[in-house]
């Protein structure tokens, strides 16, 4: 792998944006500067083996037609809340999820758009479906919803959302890395938007400080909801904000699968090796709205298209396994197959499932006592209300 | 004259009071072209520019900071929390800074704090949070939180024309579906003051905000049913309390359920009976008792939120229990 | 064996759980070569090491989240807040991630939030704030305010074999001012238990913290001086509440009194008379009373906070008005 | 004056911050690297008229004698809370205050340690006394402590004792000087410490994309109570958050009295010709303990004491107005005569005035009701409780 460094890490590079500092972040354009800048895989320097340059294209697949399938299931009003994708930025999360080590114990915290990065740590299409439909054998129960979840064995801890929460609580599981001596290192995801609060800016410079074995990947998707980047910040790119907190920074092309591992990759290499902090800025599209029901009035007509039509990170990624890496279509294709398959049995597994019982939702708030305190008032106080007497105790808190 | 939507009087109570004073602005994540996660200042920036319907970053203390620096200066800021959840984020602003400025520095904090609040809409634990109890307990704040649309769009300008800072709770599930013609010109309902949402001789129910139709509902079924007459006291505004409006109504009916949305250990119930307690004890033929939600984080499926919140059912069977004591 | 200070009691506990459980550390501000605002860390850094007492930026957000990231991985952080006044700047990562990580995801966080709380120090507003009342309305996390020496060391370890997040108030009025011998050995208090402090038949004030001190003054005083049998129920633990010591009291005198530091309106009394209400309401002579600070930012004179906060004097009133009813 | 920028604002000179970005900040010695490239007035060039460098010279000495003044009484017990000293650091208070255009209504939030800050805006020494001293007749009415308070009308806001929180406020401020076209500027000091607050993020971030007339002063005195930089950021330096927020940035050494007025009044002038934000970086150091009751166990030997000889700001600067403004000795002591005259006066006049009424706690809450609900058990209820009827009202809130 090549030891190249992304304009951020290059002192001549964080000189520019200074100098420019004023200025707005540009609008993002499908093959702006960041895309020239970025590997295709051109060089065939990675070090990635073609059984692993196609599990990236499985785990790219599987989001994409996860989602689709999920999209199918909302129309049919079977998802209970809202839907989320992240539709033109499966690269992002596939490439930067697969840099971490699960073997190692590496654990990462995703966002409502990181449905790929949770699969490269072994979530599974019906669990997700699950969490979608509220089923009471879901991750969470039935309590919590879309892909928020997390399973600490696994490698993903469940996020909240209160944004930029998850940045100091990645410190924290970091932290305790560094403290028991483990090799492990830890990833955290926040968007454009969310570097603007306060959580994100606290537990940024406590684990610099504490010099954590932390990735913090900022998702530069363009929009903050209906935001754009340019009323988030006024700096130039999210990867300058590396020189406030004395970390190293990265800066990648998030659509480019294979660019975005290998940023990624030497960030978590540094965090393995005692360096502390990177932020690393990966720079993607967000094509569909907010959510589902949102639907993009603000963005500038021709830019969701563009992006569509130019910057597809499955399509350029397909592209450069047939016309470079030598990968045959028909190989593809039985990806396409088999995710398909593996999401039409979760589909069938998780419209099976039950939906969870009323009485569950008093169970577990703390270890101990195990069982909220229920509702009295539908439990059996008739008796105690019928007497004047003094009764041993009126009302019961036993639900 | 149409009738109009819960959400669409606070809009027009944003449209008229920016109309009205200068220097009325809206700031908030989302607020401007979009116009809100929920469409609530929809055509505001069209109107009145970006100047003064502001999109800031996701900066929950700096909104509610900002703000309260606008204000000293004489300007009127109103606030959006995109879900009224996210309020937390800026808990110490409003109760150490916004809510003492006055007290401890004579500066005046004209502000209005407002977002889409409560449950009964599959939100989950994040996107359904009742946050009124956290802030009743701050000297400083005023709480609202109405659950009609005429009070929705007259509290709301209150709210804005308030000497002090006013969170303004909207309840989301009421957002599309109540409808009311609301009366013509300039509709201000005061701070402060109860509303009886129904009148009765036997039972007193004391709520707020969506509850207050769970509560009339119970209540025709329990005359229907039960022959029970039951009167339902909306409080409307929670901080400060119209203890007045509370003891009438205590000293009518003698018998008092206070059904909350909100889980119920520290919820706002306890204040409650803590001033019929010393007020109205004589008056009393049978505990305060409360319906609530349960102690436990919103759950996200519908069969875990219906258990855990207030339901119809559940004051119809408290009620009973009261009337029968 | 020598007679110790309440802050000594915690600092023992520390020290005696650290020795015990190398999952346990330590993270806050100036709390390592400093030993903390107070001192209560002291030696704790020399002992062990800069790895398990660690000096944090001023970031309460971070301490706060990254001691729960600690927590799921197995380790028992202890948080300190320079003073309590800034746990608010946490609110939003205590309430809605500590509080719901084991109901919402399973996720163990075993941590404890620790810090000098409460007045009659002149401390001003925002150096002598007694949060329970913001937080009691959290499912998810524990409350614990000692009064004693004994509790304060006995509750400190508990709170941190505790698999929950416990907030823990230390009283700093009582740092220094109260001294006891503490039992040998490993001495452990349970969380969610009260306390009886003074047993009495005429009339029971339900208290905790500083206000157990003048409890007992107006107590002593009331007995002398009117031949009243005060009981006094400290109640230690304040989530979870103990319902049966509360009962056992009320059936006991059939009178209660209420008395908090905190703010009147929101405090914790009215979640206690609500109970009482619910489950002993035939039991009651009178009604539940409090007497709390005035519903004000606490301010720094004197003079100013003598009244706003209340003293024994205004115990002894109350208990007064309260046998004669 | 001229256009000189510091190394913040130069590309050039990020850039090596960048670089060095892993390194911790260095301790600060006195006479390192900010003192000698700044400012002595060395090469005349200051457009200060010789009225205001005697001026600068009158609030630097007021601030030091005023706070010398309260330690006596803190000694006699007349000062209730702590008190908080600024010694050492008063030219970067007065300096950067002095940058300010009162007459333009320009507006500044001082910290614990901006007493001299204060006075600049027309703090006078006897209400600082009559703070320290809880009086009836202070500015709060003996509700908040030492000079935790604010006058619009002379331009100061008073802070409250959470750090950080000022930043949005003053964001607040600045942001209605813009949205009603006004010619006036804000200044809001943070401590090092408090910039790694969330609060101090979210208000910076705020104010530079709003394009605020701010200037934000990061004092970095080297500790935050016991805590030295090293522990609270991984920056070389604060000036380079500047870039992580696309604002301007300044750094000049906070113990020239001018080179901080140069440095601020650059970016006060900025801000009013509408160019937004600076991020000002003054360093110094502070050399009390964080308050009286501090014995600095934790300052590595002879630091305080090489300050104190090398790099007093008072003595720095009354040797430039001697040696190169040709001030005479004399002029110096009429001033410093005139300051404890001023002191005295205000001393005896504090001391007369009188601590406040218990009962006025109550008043002022909110505007209306002017009175806060009272202590029902200080007043009459006597009569209720001895009647066992249904009374009209049980208890009363009047208090
Ligand atoms: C503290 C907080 N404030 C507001 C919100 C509401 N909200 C949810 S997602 C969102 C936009 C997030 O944008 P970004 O961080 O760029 O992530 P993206 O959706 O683009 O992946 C907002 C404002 C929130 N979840 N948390
Ligand atoms: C949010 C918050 N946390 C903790 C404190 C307690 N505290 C008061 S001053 C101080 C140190 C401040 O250091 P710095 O910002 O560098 O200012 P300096 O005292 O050096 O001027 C701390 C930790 C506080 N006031 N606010
Ligand atoms: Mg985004
Ligand atoms: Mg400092």
């Amino acid at each position: 792998m090549p030891a190249k460094r992304t304009p951020a890490r290059d002192s001549g590079g964080v000189g520019q944006a200074s100098a420019s500092s004023q200025t707005a972040v540009p609008r993002i354009t499908p093959g702006n500067g960041v895309t020239a800048g970025s590997h295709d895989g051109a060089d065939g320097s990675t070090a990635l083996s073609r059984e692993q340059r196609l599990e990236l294209y499985y785990y790219m697949r599987l989001t994409r037609s996860l989602e689709e399938r999920l999209v199918n299931l909302y129309r049919q009003t079977k998802v209970v809340g809202g839907l989320f994708r992240s539709l033109g930025q499966e690269a992002d999360a596939v490439g930067s999820a697969y840099a971490l080590d699960r073997r190692k114990g590496d654990i990462l915290s995703p966002l409502i758009r990181n449905l790929g990065s949770m699969l490269v740590q072994g979530a599974r299409p019906g669990e997700i479906l699950r969490q979608y439909m509220a089923k009471g054998d879901s991750p969470t129960r039935g309590r919590e919803l879309n892909i928020h979840y997390g399973d600490l064995v696994r490698g993903f801890v469940g996020q909240i959302s209160h944004l930029g929460d998850m940045v100091p609580v990645m410190a924290g599981v970091t932290l305790s890395f560094k403290m028991r001596g483990e090799d492990r290192v830890g990833l955290v995801y926040v968007g454009d938007g969310a570097t603007s609060t306060g959580a994100f800016h606290e537990g940024l410079n406590f684990a610099a400080v504490q010099r954590c074995p932390l990735v913090v990947v900022v998702e530069n998707n363009g929009y903050a909801y209906s935001t754009p980047v340019e009323r988030q910040t006024a700096a130039r790119s999210f990867v300058v904000k590396a020189v406030g907190y004395g970390v190293a920074g990265e800066r990648a092309d998030g659509n480019d699968v294979v660019a975005t591992y290998e940023a990624t990759k030497r960030a978590v290499d540094r965090a393995r090796a005692g360096g502390g902090v990177t932020l690393v800025e990966l720079v993607t599209y967000r094509r569909k709205g907010h959510a589902e029901h949102d639907n993009q009035s603000y963005v500038p007509p021709g830019e969701i298209e563009r992006w569509e039509r130019e910057n597809d990170p499955l399509d350029r990624y397909s592209r450069v396994l047939l016309e470079r890496d030598g990968v045959a279509a028909t190989e593809l294709a039985a990806i396409d197959a088999r995710v398909q398959g593996e999401i039409d049995v979760a589909t069938d597994e998780a419209s099976a499932s039950p939906m969870p019982e009323g009485r569950d939702a008093l169970i577990g708030v703390y270890a101990d006592p195990a069982v909220a305190e229920g509702l009295w008032f539908r439990s059996g106080v008739d008796a105690a209300v019928t007497t004047h007497e003094r009764p041993a105790s009126w009302g019961t808190h036993d639900g | 004259m149409a009738e109009v939507t819960y959400l669409e009087g606070i809009r027009q109570a944003l449209f008229e009071e920016m109309e009205r004073d200068p220097n009325v602005f809206c700031l908030g994540e989302d607020i401007g072209a979009y116009g809100g996660a929920f469409k609530v200042t929809e055509g505001l920036q069209q109107r009145f520019g970006e100047q003064r319907v502001i999109d800031t970053p996701i900066s929950e203390i700096a909104i509610v900071g900002a703000a309260a620096g606008a204000a000293h200066m004489g300007l009127r800021p109103v606030c959006e929390m995109q879900f009224i959840d996210f309020i937390s984020c800026a808990y110490d602003m409003l109760t150490n800074y916004v809510a003492t400025a006055r007290y401890r520095a004579m500066l005046p904090c004209p502000m209005v704090v407002r977002g889409p609040s409560g449950g009964y809409v599959r939100g989950g634990p994040f996107h359904s949070q009742n946050p009124e109890a956290a802030f009743l307990h701050t000297p400083g704040l005023k709480i609202v939180y109405p659950s009609t649309v005429a009070d929705a769009k007259g509290l709301m300008k209150s709210a804005i024309r308030d000497d002090d800072c006013v969170l303004f709770f909207e309840h989301k599930y009421l957002y599309r579906r109540i409808k009311e013609e609301l009366p013509a010109g300039d509709h201000v309902v005061p701070i402060g003051k109860a509303r009886l949402a129904r009148e009765g001789r036997d039972l007193s129910i004391i709520t707020y905000a969506a509850t207050v139709w769970k509560a009339i509902d119970a209540a025709e079924q329990l005359e229907r049913e039960d022959g029970l007459s039951v009167e339902v006291l909306d409080l409307r505004t929670l901080l400060p309390m119209d203890d007045a409006a509370i003891l009438a109504t205590v000293r009518k009916t003698n018998r008092v359920l206070i059904v909350h949305e909100d889980t119920r250990t520290g919820g706002i119930a306890g204040e409650i009976t803590s001033r019929i307690n010393e007020q109205a004890f004589e008056w009393l033929d049978a505990p305060v008792l409360r319906v609530t939600a349960a102690d436990v984080p919103l759950p996200y499926a519908p069969s875990l939120e219906d258990f855990v919140l207030p339901q119809a059912a559940d004051i119809v069977r408290a009620a009973r229990q009261l009337a029968r004591y």
